[in-house]
């Protein structure tokens, strides 16, 4: 603290006197740009500590043997470092606080791969300059990007915890999940229509079966299916997409043969409306007018038509249970219904319900890995301050794992 | 101002435009035919002026054209025929139609799947999660000429402490999402915190979405106040009556009907 | 009296919703006829934008996607004629297409408009290259290659050799680009497939619906600015120095947004009436 | 048989998925074009999907002319207009603009597509005011927060509640309080509190559907084939 304002006044007064006159580069090198295309040349040297403003590089190059040499860029003498966040520390072309240059391919100096270039600097200031020692590198294409590899190490990562997980499942499908407040209201539901002698209105959202929220959608509803054929009431579930409605069919016919009652499944439990959004909702509206579901299930995805829906189904006093992952939605259904899946809730709730191995495994290893980012921010947010009241980037071997380099 | 006169055509657009609108309108008295009727042409002509782009734009533009293109150029070049491939692709997913072929359009599906899935995922990890770790990351005080200090104007989104309530945020709505646990103890508070956090931000989007639903009002009521004017044969006055009688009649009409049953 | 009160409050709050959509309608109808014009306040992530576009040297390349259709046009076109004036007026190149197939004659409407009133022609200032299916697949493949991407331009005239676009081979010699997003295909469909590889700047603008979910992008620099909903326009056209559309619209906005919240403050005073009761008799 | 309609449509996404997710990490310009090439097949493969969905919606409206089921003259109405908006788009050429001037084409949707669309949206605005005045009640502490904060946001974002509710700064000797406005509470709820919860949201959205697209090329999830059956 009270050597800066020491330094600041050496600057100003010794500047001129310490700067004398310029030097060559040291250390200067020319190599091919790591993790790119190719098309494109590096160029590495020390910074010196007379480095100033006034003092200007010149980058000189030319085809190898040498031809002209041919000025390509020009830019004072204390920029063009190497900085903290520009480069992993795996990959770092040169040293922190080296100078560092991307020289890419132009069309007034275009450069070829597999042909050598020489480069020179030309250092001047003032009236004063002097050249560098010519270098030369040869420009290729690269195989792999290293500054990704801690991408690649979190995909394949994850890769092994989800197989892990799913394996685990397979052999005891039964591991902890935790209660979810909105599944006890399905119960309730379904108990509710039984008594009012109601229908049962059950949608599985506009997205198609590539959708995890329409796959979890289509889970639940085998659930439900079990409970309304136990309780013989009917159940009503209009389609938006024929490919989903197919596989609903499936799944609410598997069912009732669960639930010993296959005498009382019929085909037209799940029919298609059409495909197009608000002619779709209106006529689910439609159909909770004439028809006054006394439970109304929304799970899925969702657009606009969703507050159309529920504000229809609300008017008609249903107990309204909705699950769903389309963010921007969210706030309507959680205003508007009685109990509301959030987000990832709704695909936890087709794996307690459902208990297939597949789905109770994808969750456990999703848990593990959100555990370890959880962890990874807490921690690292310490190191970093702890990094700044040390002044030290020791940290950055840890801190650098969960960047995104380029 | 003086009187410009509007070509015809935009009168009897003004007409349609209008009657269109009042139409849909109508669904906020009840469901009926009108809005049906404006609705039901509302998806046919969106269909036909996408099979008409789709027309010119696939088939026309990035199909024919190329390909003629290449084979009037180098007619014997393997390569010319490489857009034959996607041809050939998106004519199996039309085998849906054929039940008996249906299951060639999977060797489409898998092409688009696998492709789709495999291009998102280190683009979702780098995008989605590392570059949000990242930004997540930061140190809570800075080293500035006077030594370490932390931020705590809440007005600066950077500043320190807005750095902990949103670290603080990110760890408890992700805790909330935490299936393997239970919610008790020391768990319990960090969950309620995010839910507390998540009802904010529901609010707040709810908030905005007002705002984005009454600018879209606000912009079909302009066109039918501009459309009201003179110039336009007073279009929406007279179409704004023709609904409201419609609908007295088709009211009347049902009533009469379920009375008489 | 304590009876009338509740019998009041339980009306009220069954009150037939159509009385409400009725003041709805009033509320949005009388400003527009008769506007008060209170003053806009601009906001940092706005501000962003304006100034980037600002600082850009004459004839750089700014790539306007119009990622919406007609029914998000109240909304994005006050945005979209509020940054084409700007880019105009700065003299910048510009590139228009869109993502949206059903958007593709609201854009070409609107870029037509606002060249046409600046004296710009097409081919030389701006091209409207139109639609192309594919999504990100589109992206991806602008950034290799334009003209491969848009051999076309909407007018069917080439896009190879057209002035505008010299010296632009793909997304890497964008300089500035815009994504007016009201869903699914837009503003991160651009970052995660364009910006994130092919390194141009860019910024969002987008519908109230979906602006909260791009904050934390904003805030970690992966767009640098965010122009939201119809507010955010406003606010742009102030920057701009021209009130258009979307200036003359907040004063209906804001006359909405008291109805609503008079109606939200009224609905829990009747609640809370009715809440005394029940507590009562339990 | 089983091979062609099971096992060719598993490998293919396996190879495809694992070809493209490695991709990423490759800069050698072969990997670079491999995935142009294949993007701009994406582009024509999707123009025969959307083919797909029109056809349907055509199939769907047949059936009910056909069977005269009710309200099959609606169905009618939208064949017509189809059918209708088709041809003037043929006969126009595509394009919305000729000659400087408009096109049938063009008339069609501004006057016809531009306020159905965004008329149906529009509905929204006195649902949505509906929606809050019948449920903003503060039921609960959720509830509650839900409801203050979405006023505060509704206020924060139009000019009225900015200039009725305007920050103030007051001085009591040498401090300096600030109290903040409409405004500057709402871009902090949207900075700072709603950025969090979009980001936690986002992290682990993402874990899912990396999670979803690792299960699918893996062959572990297969529902995209469309039902169980192998048919």
């Amino acid at each position: 603290m009270i050597l800066a304002p020491l330094f600041f006044f050496l600057l100003l007064i010794g500047g001129p006197a310490f700067a004398g006159p310029p030097t060559s580069p040291e250390g200067f090198r020319v190599l091919d740009t790591p993790n790119d295309a190719g098309k494109s040349l590096s160029l590495v040297w020390k910074a010196a500590p007379s480095d100033s403003k006034d003092r200007t590089v010149q980058v000189w190059v030319a085809k190898s043997p040498p031809a002209a040499f041919q000025k390509v860029a020009e830019f004072p003498s204390n920029t063009r470092y190497v900085r903290t966040g520009d480069f992993p520390w795996w990959a770092q072309p040169a040293g922190k606080g080296d100078h560092y240059l991307k020289l890419p391919s132009s069309p007034a100096f275009p450069i070829t791969d597999g042909k050598p270039y020489a480069v020179k600097l030309l250092i001047r200031e003032g009236a004063q300059d002097v050249w560098s020692e010519a270098a030369e590198g040869v420009s290729a294409p690269n195989y792999f990007n290293t500054a990704q590899v801690n991408n690649l190490v979190f995909v394949l990562a994850f890769t092994g915890v989800l197989l892990g997980s799913i394996a685990a499942a397979r052999r005891n499908p039964h591991v902890y999940l935790r209660r979810i407040a909105g599944l006890d209201a399905v119960e309730e539901a379904i108990g509710r229509s039984t008594e009012m002698g109601r229908p049962i209105l059950y949608l599985t959202g506009s997205g198609g079966m590539s959708d995890v929220s329409t796959i979890a959608a289509t889970v639940i509803l085998g659930q439900v299916a079990k409970k309304v054929a136990h309780y013989e009431t009917t159940l009503k579930v209009p389609h938006r997409d024929p490919i989903v409605m197919a596989v609903c069919r499936e799944i609410v016919k598997e069912a009732y043969v669960e639930a010993g009652r296959p005498d009382a499944f019929k085909e037209d439990i799940n029919f298609f409306i059409t495909d197009d959004q608000f002619s779709y909702t209106a006529a689910v509206d439609g159909i909770m007018l004439r028809e006054k579901p006394a439970a109304n299930f929304f799970m899925g995805s969702y657009f606009a038509e969703s507050l159309l829906l529920t504000e229809t189904g609300a008017s008609t006093g249903a107990i309204q249970i909705a699950g769903t992952d389309s963010d921007h939605q969210l706030p309507f259904f959680v205003t508007t219904c009685d109990y509301t899946l959030i987000g990832e809730e709704l695909y936890a709730a087709s794996a307690y319900l459902s208990r297939e191995p597949v789905l109770v495994g994808t969750l456990r290893g999703q848990d593990f890995s959100k555990a370890f980012i959880m962890g990874v921010m807490v921690i690292g947010t310490a190191l970093a301050t702890v990094g700044v009241m040390l002044q030290t980037d020791a940290f950055n071997y840890f801190l650098d794992l969960f960047r995104d380099f380029k | 101002m003086p009187d410009q006169l509007i070509p015809t055509s935009a009168v009897l657009g003004a007409w349609v435009a209008t009657g269109l609108t009042l139409f849909i309108y109508s669904f906020l008295y009840k469901d009926n035919p009108l809005f049906k009727l404006g609705e039901h042409l509302y998806v046919g002509v969106s269909i036909g002026y996408s099979v008409v782009l789709v027309w010119y734009t696939v088939f026309f533009r990035l199909l024919w054209e190329p390909l003629m293109k290449d084979i009037a150029a180098h007619p014997a070049a393997l390569g010319t025929y490489e857009p034959v491939i996607p041809a050939l692709l998106g004519l199996l997913i039309l085998t849906q139609f054929f039940p008996r072929l249906s299951w060639l359009s999977r060797i489409a599906f898998a092409f688009i799947v696998g492709f789709g899935s495999g291009v998102a995922i280190p683009r979702t990890v780098s995008s989605y999660i590392l570059k949000q770790i990242e930004d997540t990351v930061t140190p809570l005080i800075t080293m500035s000429a006077n030594g370490l200090s932390m931020g705590v104007d809440l007005a600066s989104p950077q500043s320190g402490i807005n750095t902990i309530i949103l670290l603080i945020g990110v760890v408890s709505v992700l805790f909330y999402f935490f299936f393997s646990v239970e919610h008790t103890g020391p768990g319990m508070v960090t969950a309620r915190t995010g839910i507390y956090f998540l009802m904010i931000a529901f609010g707040a989007a709810f908030g905005y979405t007002v705002m984005s639903r009454m600018s879209l009002l606000i912009g079909r009521f302009r066109d039918l106040i501009t459309f009201a004017g003179a110039e336009y044969g007073y279009a929406t006055p007279v179409l704004l009556l023709v609904t409201v009688l419609s609908l007295a009649a088709w009211e009347l009409a049902t009533r009469r009907k379920t009375g008489g049953e | 009296m304590k009876g009338s009160l509740k019998d009041l409050a339980r009306r009220m709050i069954a009150i037939d919703r159509r009385i409400i959509f009725l003041l709805i309608a009033c509320a949005t109808l009388l400003p527009l006829l008769n506007p008060f014009g209170l003053p806009i306040k601009v906001s940092p992530e706005v501000k962003a934008v304006y100034d980037y576009m600002e600082a850009l040297p004459e004839r750089s390349v700014f790539l306007l996607s119009f990622d919406f259709d007609p029914s998000s046009k109240p909304e994005l076109e006050p945005q979209a004629v509020a940054l084409l004036r700007h880019a105009f007026r700065k003299n910048l190149r510009v590139i228009v297409m869109t993502h949206w197939i059903t958007g593709t004659g609201l854009a070409d409407g609107v870029v037509s408009q606002v060249a046409a009133e600046t004296g710009k022609t097409r081919g030389k200032d701006y091209v409207f290259l139109g639609w192309a299916p594919g999504g990100y697949a589109l992206i991806i493949s602008m950034g290799q290659d334009l003209y491969k991407a848009f051999p076309s331009d909407y007018s069917k005239t080439p896009t190879l050799g057209m002035p505008v676009l010299e010296g632009v081979r793909n997304l890497r010699d964008v300089n500035y680009m815009v994504s007016l997003a009201a869903g699914g295909a837009g503003i991160e469909m651009w970052y995660v497939f364009g910006k994130d590889k092919y390194r141009f700047e860019m910024a969002g603008g987008s519908t109230g619906v979906i602006a909260p979910g791009l904050y934390p992008f904003l805030r970690s620099g992966q767009i640098n600015g965010l122009i939201g909903g119809l507010q955010g326009a406003a606010e742009y056209e102030t920057l701009i120095g021209r009130k258009g559309m979307a200036v003359a619209g907040m004063d209906a906005q804001s006359a909405t947004h008291f109805v609503i919240i008079i109606l939200v403050v009224l609905c829990n005073v009747f609640y809370f009436v009715l809440r005394g009761d029940k507590g009562k008799k339990a | 048989m089983i091979f062609l309609k099971r096992q060719l449509p598993l490998a293919i996404t396996f190879v495809m998925g694992v070809a493209f997710a490695l991709q990423y990490y490759i800069p050698h310009p072969v990997s670079e074009e491999a995935i142009t090439k294949v993007s701009d097949w994406m582009k024509i493969i999707s123009g025969f999907a959307l083919v797909l969905g029109i056809a349907s919606v055509f199939h769907v409206h047949a059936v009910k002319i056909r069977r005269q089921a009710p309200g099959w003259g609606y169905s009618g109405v939208l064949f017509a207009a189809i059918v209708t908006t088709m041809a003037v788009g043929f006969w126009s050429g595509g394009e919305s603009k000729a000659d400087g001037g408009q096109t049938a084409f063009g008339w069609l949707y501004d006057y016809t597509m531009v306020p159905l669309q965004g008329t149906m949206f529009s509905i929204l605005a006195f649902f949505i005011a509906s929606a809050a005045y019948r449920a903003f009640r503060a039921r609960s502490p959720e509830a509650s927060v839900l409801l203050v904060s979405a006023v505060v946001v509704m206020m924060g974002r139009v000019p009225l509640g900015q200039t009725l509710l305007p920050g103030m700064q007051i001085s009591i000797g040498q401090f300096i309080f600030k109290i903040p406005g409409a405004w500057d509470i709402t871009q902090w709820l949207m900075n700072v509190l709603n950025s969090a919860v979009r980001r936690a949201i986002l992290i682990g959205v993402s874990m899912g559907s990396v999670g979803l697209s690792l299960k699918i090329i893996l062959g572990k999830e297969r529902s995209y084939l469309g039902g169980g059956k192998d048919q």
